[in-house]
């Protein structure tokens, strides 16, 4: 019952997010209620988004993860707070039509996809991942090698 | 949460090991998978350029050795006459995997010829520990006094070639440089790069490890001074044109050329200086990525530690970031090397030339100051095309630099064959 | 490597094409988006090695330009004496963009000095209907008559730069080839490797036409015999030392240089020959894909037809493929271009001391067959430092290729002047 309401609550806030402001238009007309599913076709909703989709598909990952399980963060609140906040920017960004060309991962999200490859790979990666003592600049960077995991070119 | 107890502590500890432990089947208790690789360096493989033949010959009472790499001068004989007067014209072989790199370095024909100085095994043995007990606990002082050392006493001293300790700290694991001669080095880079003090082992990223503890070992270098101290010639920077400016200012000369009298140099594996132009370093890829690529052994994934040419490994060393197949990466490799052998012999045919020229004016009289432009033309395309010549990636490393550095060879040496008939 | 290909982009039939739509207005009425950015390529900016800067000049009667690019003449006059007694000796300039490719040529100072054939519209102007008409609808008859007209009465003939129908089939606008010398130059170089009867427009791939449309102009060509017969030299291979072996089978000669008396060639604009051997071509990456890389326009990504440098253009032309910042990738192509130059540098001057050489014993009585050896090796060294020189990416294409071909140059520069020593 509690864990029903908070799931409620949050998926009300990501709504809100992702509909806030300019985004109102968008969030309806992308079916941005399908921001809330894992189904990746939910993601190519959009068209700006279809590329990455098409490249999914192609990728070693298709069967093994959805778009969710590389760009969102794993626990149901920390993963509706970046759909929301994501959400509102690829609103943003579809309406205006203003945002980088070719897309660029940004920061905050290569490093929730950094951690996601950790998530299903911590065995295979224990010994010759980051260590005590290795600073942040040091940590081991998967997408250096991997960058075509998710997206095959 | 309890992965996270795992990751924080990786490996699965048989023995303790301290800062005294030299010994890599030591090590290789706690880490077998590494130390199996580790030891796989005895292979001999050929590749076009390189890997290594293994060449049987009969042990003898002055070199006790049944198997070597090929002759570099056999192959090519315009290398004796480049180096004529100087101990690389006696033997010269190509280099092969790092077990070997004491016991060649040791038999050597060069060794009989020349009276070696211990400094030598700076890269040629594991004396990080040696070091430290010369110098009474000073690794610095330890260094110093080994190189003042008449080799054969030195050789006394150690035992393995590169092991666990020389690359890596005890506790941790995590890479470190225990080479004076790079720590000194890399400073005077930097410095020259407006970094002062630079202390590498506390200021380098681990990325920039992953090919310091190559640049230990692999690089150009001489003997300064009486103390024999061993130098890496960068504080000008890292460019073969850069080196020779150095090499210029402190009028540094290893021998006389014994057809020419030209005071001239020898060049030897500049491979981190060329690597450094090249646009792989400038992508932030490391030795290692190429050379110690990740290998899946079980569950595990661990550093390839069986050091060798990555076209004996291409889809470990290079698939991940390029995806083409192996046949296609090797010829692309291999498109490079093939473009650089071709100007190399274009530089070694003009300086052969030039040496004959000079020889031939000197021997019908010509004086000195006569000669002085073009033995000085000598000088700089020599060390230009040896440059090239001892740098083991045959280009690769970085294609369109060493091919200017071979134009540089080439106008030296042609230059030089106008300036001795210009005599007058 | 195939860049991700756009979908097909719906669009509005507002009037119908067919074969004979030479003018792009009326294309630009279906294709408003492609026809305004191809319009944008008047803009003239300079970047370090390219782009082109606007040079005001007063009008007069025979060139009525107000705004011309700057002459390379006067940047670097080692290029007079290289070409000496030559038409490019009075008039060279930096190529600017596709819109003024016809009054550029109508202007420059070369048709004033010499008269030009009618062959030169090949690539200055929209000429596959004016062939059409010329060949009585034969493409090839046309190009062989207007071949052979005198320029001032074959300009008659044209009115537009290269113009949509050049690269496009009207209906389904897809690419084609629409130039006799390019159809015959690719059948010539696919025979070369084994290939027989090649026809580009029925068997080239998507992808290689992205390439071939530019190389219907970008590249190095002569006028065959008295028809003077548009030419492009592929025949034993399309690498500068293939295309001068097949110059000297042929003997052929641009002109006689007016200092020394050799026969020499001129080089020009050989971007996709140099773009062949670079490591771009290799991995299928098309001259489109960076001059002409995919821009969104609102909802939709058209190929830009702004044809003009990537260095004005790095996200859409470079990062699809390369996660660099854009000044790290400016940095990088200057990096390779600077490292041309300087190598082009070594090149001019060698051969400018080559010809002072050869022009000072002639002075002094040197007969031609004396002289024979060292203009030979003129004819050599200049052909090959102006491929390089005349290729307009400095380097860019190919980085190791062009280093190559510079090493060619300078060893037959500096002994040319050793062959002048020689004679007795
Ligand atoms: C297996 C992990 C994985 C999966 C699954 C995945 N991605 Fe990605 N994605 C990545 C990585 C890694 C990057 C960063 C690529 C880089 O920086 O080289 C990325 C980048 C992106 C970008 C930013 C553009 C760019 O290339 O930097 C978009 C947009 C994107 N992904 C969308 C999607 C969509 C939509 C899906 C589902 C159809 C998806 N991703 C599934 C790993 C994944
Ligand atoms: C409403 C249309 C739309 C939908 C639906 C959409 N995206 Fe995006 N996405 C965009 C736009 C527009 C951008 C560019 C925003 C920017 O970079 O500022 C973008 C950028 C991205 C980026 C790269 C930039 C960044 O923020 O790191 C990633 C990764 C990404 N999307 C993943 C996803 C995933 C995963 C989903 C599905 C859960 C998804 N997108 C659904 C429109 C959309
Ligand atoms: C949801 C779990 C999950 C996530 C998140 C994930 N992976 Fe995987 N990955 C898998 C599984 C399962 C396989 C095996 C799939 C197969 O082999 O078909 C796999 C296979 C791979 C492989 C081997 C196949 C190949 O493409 O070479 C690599 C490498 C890899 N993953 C790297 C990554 C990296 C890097 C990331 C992060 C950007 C990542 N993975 C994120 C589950 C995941
Ligand atoms: C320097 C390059 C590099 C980096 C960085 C790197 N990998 Fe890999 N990875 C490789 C190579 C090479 C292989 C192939 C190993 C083999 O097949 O023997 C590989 C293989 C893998 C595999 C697949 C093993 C298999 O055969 O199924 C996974 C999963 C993987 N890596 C995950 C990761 C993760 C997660 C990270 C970041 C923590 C990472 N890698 C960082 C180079 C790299
Ligand atoms: C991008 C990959 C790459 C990087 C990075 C790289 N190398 Fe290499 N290296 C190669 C290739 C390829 C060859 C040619 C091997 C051959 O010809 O068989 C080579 C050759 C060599 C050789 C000769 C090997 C032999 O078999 O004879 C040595 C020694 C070497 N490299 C050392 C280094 C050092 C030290 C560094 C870093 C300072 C480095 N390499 C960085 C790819 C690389
Ligand atoms: C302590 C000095 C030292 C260090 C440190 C060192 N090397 Fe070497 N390396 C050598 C010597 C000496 C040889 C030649 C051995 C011989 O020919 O007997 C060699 C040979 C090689 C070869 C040639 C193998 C062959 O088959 O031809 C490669 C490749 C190589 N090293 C790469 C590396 C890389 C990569 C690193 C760092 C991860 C490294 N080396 C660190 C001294 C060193
Ligand atoms: C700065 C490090 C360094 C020093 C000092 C050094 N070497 Fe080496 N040596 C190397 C490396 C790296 C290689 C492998 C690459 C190569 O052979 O070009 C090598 C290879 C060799 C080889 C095998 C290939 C050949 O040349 O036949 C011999 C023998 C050798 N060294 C002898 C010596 C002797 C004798 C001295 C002292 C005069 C010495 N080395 C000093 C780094 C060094
Ligand atoms: C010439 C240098 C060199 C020598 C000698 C060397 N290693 Fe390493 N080792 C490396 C490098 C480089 C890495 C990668 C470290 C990183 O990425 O932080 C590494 C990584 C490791 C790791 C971490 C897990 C992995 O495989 O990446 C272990 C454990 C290890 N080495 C053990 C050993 C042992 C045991 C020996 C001796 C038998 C040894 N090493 C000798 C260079 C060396
Ligand atoms: C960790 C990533 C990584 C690894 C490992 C790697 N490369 Fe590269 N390589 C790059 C990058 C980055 C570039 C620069 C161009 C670009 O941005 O794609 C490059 C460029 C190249 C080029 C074109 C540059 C030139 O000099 O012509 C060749 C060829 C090449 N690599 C071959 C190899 C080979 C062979 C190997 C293995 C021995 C290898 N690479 C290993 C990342 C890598
Ligand atoms: C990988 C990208 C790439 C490809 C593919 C490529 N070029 Fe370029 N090109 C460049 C760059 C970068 C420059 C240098 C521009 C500058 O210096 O401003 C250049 C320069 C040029 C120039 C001179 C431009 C100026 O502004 O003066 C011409 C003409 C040209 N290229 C034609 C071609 C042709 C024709 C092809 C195919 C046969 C081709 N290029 C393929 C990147 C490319
Ligand atoms: C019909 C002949 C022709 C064709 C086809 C052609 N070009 Fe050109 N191009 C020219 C001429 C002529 C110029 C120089 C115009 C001038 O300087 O007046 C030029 C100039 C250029 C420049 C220099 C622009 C500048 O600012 O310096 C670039 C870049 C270029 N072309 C690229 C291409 C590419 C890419 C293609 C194919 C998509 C192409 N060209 C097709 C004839 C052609
Ligand atoms: C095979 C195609 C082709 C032919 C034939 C051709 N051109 Fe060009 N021309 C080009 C290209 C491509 C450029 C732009 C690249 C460059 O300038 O290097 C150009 C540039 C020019 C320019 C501007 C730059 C400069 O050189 O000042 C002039 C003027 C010119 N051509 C005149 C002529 C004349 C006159 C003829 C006949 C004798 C001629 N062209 C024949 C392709 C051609
Ligand atoms: C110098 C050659 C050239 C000229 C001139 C040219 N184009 Fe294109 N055009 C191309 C290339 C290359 C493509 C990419 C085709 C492909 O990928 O199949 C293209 C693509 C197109 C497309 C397909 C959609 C797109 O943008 O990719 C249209 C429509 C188009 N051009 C219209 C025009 C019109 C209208 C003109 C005249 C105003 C014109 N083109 C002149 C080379 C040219
Ligand atoms: C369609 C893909 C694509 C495009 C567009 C592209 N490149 Fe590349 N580039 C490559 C590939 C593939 C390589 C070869 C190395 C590799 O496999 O990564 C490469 C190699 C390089 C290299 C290393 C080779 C060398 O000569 O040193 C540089 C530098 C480079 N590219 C710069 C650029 C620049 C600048 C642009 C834009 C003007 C550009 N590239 C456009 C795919 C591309
Ligand atoms: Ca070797
Ligand atoms: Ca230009």
């Amino acid at each position: 019952m509690r864990a029903r309401t908070l799931t409620i609550l949050l998926i009300t806030a990501a709504v809100a997010g992702a509909a806030g402001g300019v985004g109102g238009y968008t969030f309806v007309y992308a079916r941005g209620a399908s921001y809330l599913t894992n189904d990746p076709s939910a993601c190519a909703n959009c068209h700006i988004m279809s590329d990455h989709y098409a490249a999914w598909v192609k990728s070693s990952h298709r069967t093994a993860a959805v778009c969710n399980d590389c760009h969102t963060p794993p626990g149901l609140v920390p993963k509706y707070m970046t759909k929301a906040s994501n959400g509102f920017w690829h609103s943003l960004g579809f309406t205006t039509g203003r945002f980088p060309d070719p897309l660029r991962i940004k920061p905050v999200n290569l490093e929730v996809t950094e951690k996601a490859c950790r998530a299903c790979h911590q065995e295979i990666v224990r010994q010759i991942d980051s260590r005590p003592g290795h600073r942040p600049a040091d940590r081991l960077s998967c997408i250096k090698c991997h960058s075509e995991v998710g997206h095959m070119e | 949460f309890e992965r996270k107890q795992e990751a924080r502590n990786p490996f699965y500890r048989v023995v303790d090991l301290d800062d005294d432990t030299t010994d890599p089947s030591v090590w290789g208790q706690n880490f077998p998978l590494q130390y199996d690789l580790y030891r796989r360096t005895v292979d001999q493989v050929r590749t076009r350029y390189g890997g290594s033949e293994a060449v049987p010959r009969t042990p003898d009472e002055v070199d006790p050795r049944s198997v070597v790499a090929q002759s570099r001068l056999e192959e090519d004989p315009r290398l004796k006459t480049m180096w004529a007067g100087y101990a690389f014209a006696t033997d010269f072989r190509e280099e092969r995997g790092h077990a070997y790199m004491l016991e060649d370095q040791i038999f050597t024909g060069r060794q009989r010829v020349v009276q070696q100085p211990g400094t030598c095994l700076h890269c040629h043995a594991s004396v990080y520990v040696p070091y430290k007990q010369a110098g009474d606990g000073d690794l610095i002082k330890g260094f110093e006094r080994v190189n003042q050392m008449p080799f054969a006493e030195a050789v006394k001293l150690v035992k393995h070639p590169v092991s666990c300790i020389d690359c890596h700290h005890p506790e941790t694991m995590q890479l470190r440089i225990t080479r004076p001669g790079f720590m000194e080095g890399i400073r005077s880079l930097k410095a020259s790069e407006g970094v002062s003090d630079y202390d590498v082992n506390t200021m380098a990223t681990r990325q920039e490890m992953r090919s310091f503890v190559c640049g230990q070992c692999h690089v150009e270098y001489y003997f300064k001074g009486p103390e024999k101290r061993l130098t890496y010639p960068w504080s000008k920077g890292i460019r073969s044109d850069q080196i020779l400016d150095y090499y210029q200012e402190t009028g540094f000369r290893d021998w006389v050329h014994a057809e020419t009298g030209a005071e001239v140099l020898k060049a030897q594996h500049p491979e981190f200086e060329m690597w450094s132009q090249g646009i792989h370093a400038r992508s932030g890829v490391a030795c290692s990525d190429c050379h110690m690529p990740y290998v899946r052994v079980g569950a595990m994934k661990i550093s390839d530690h069986h050091v060798r040419s990555p076209v004996l490994n291409l889809s470990n060393a290079c698939q991940t970031c390029h995806r083409w197949p192996e046949s296609e990466l090797k010829a692309r490799v291999e498109t490079i090397q093939d473009r650089t052998y071709q100007m190399r012999n274009l530089a070694l045919d003009a300086l052969v030339d030039l040496i004959a020229d000079i020889k031939s004016a000197r021997e019908s009289g010509a004086s000195d100051e006569q000669l002085r432009l073009a033995r000085d033309h000598q000088r700089k395309a020599q060390f230009f095309v040896d440059f090239i010549e001892a740098e083991n990636s045959m280009g690769f490393h970085a294609p369109q630099e060493a091919a200017r550095t071979l134009t540089l060879s080439i106008d030296n040496s042609r230059r030089g064959q106008v300036a001795i008939r210009e005599i007058r």
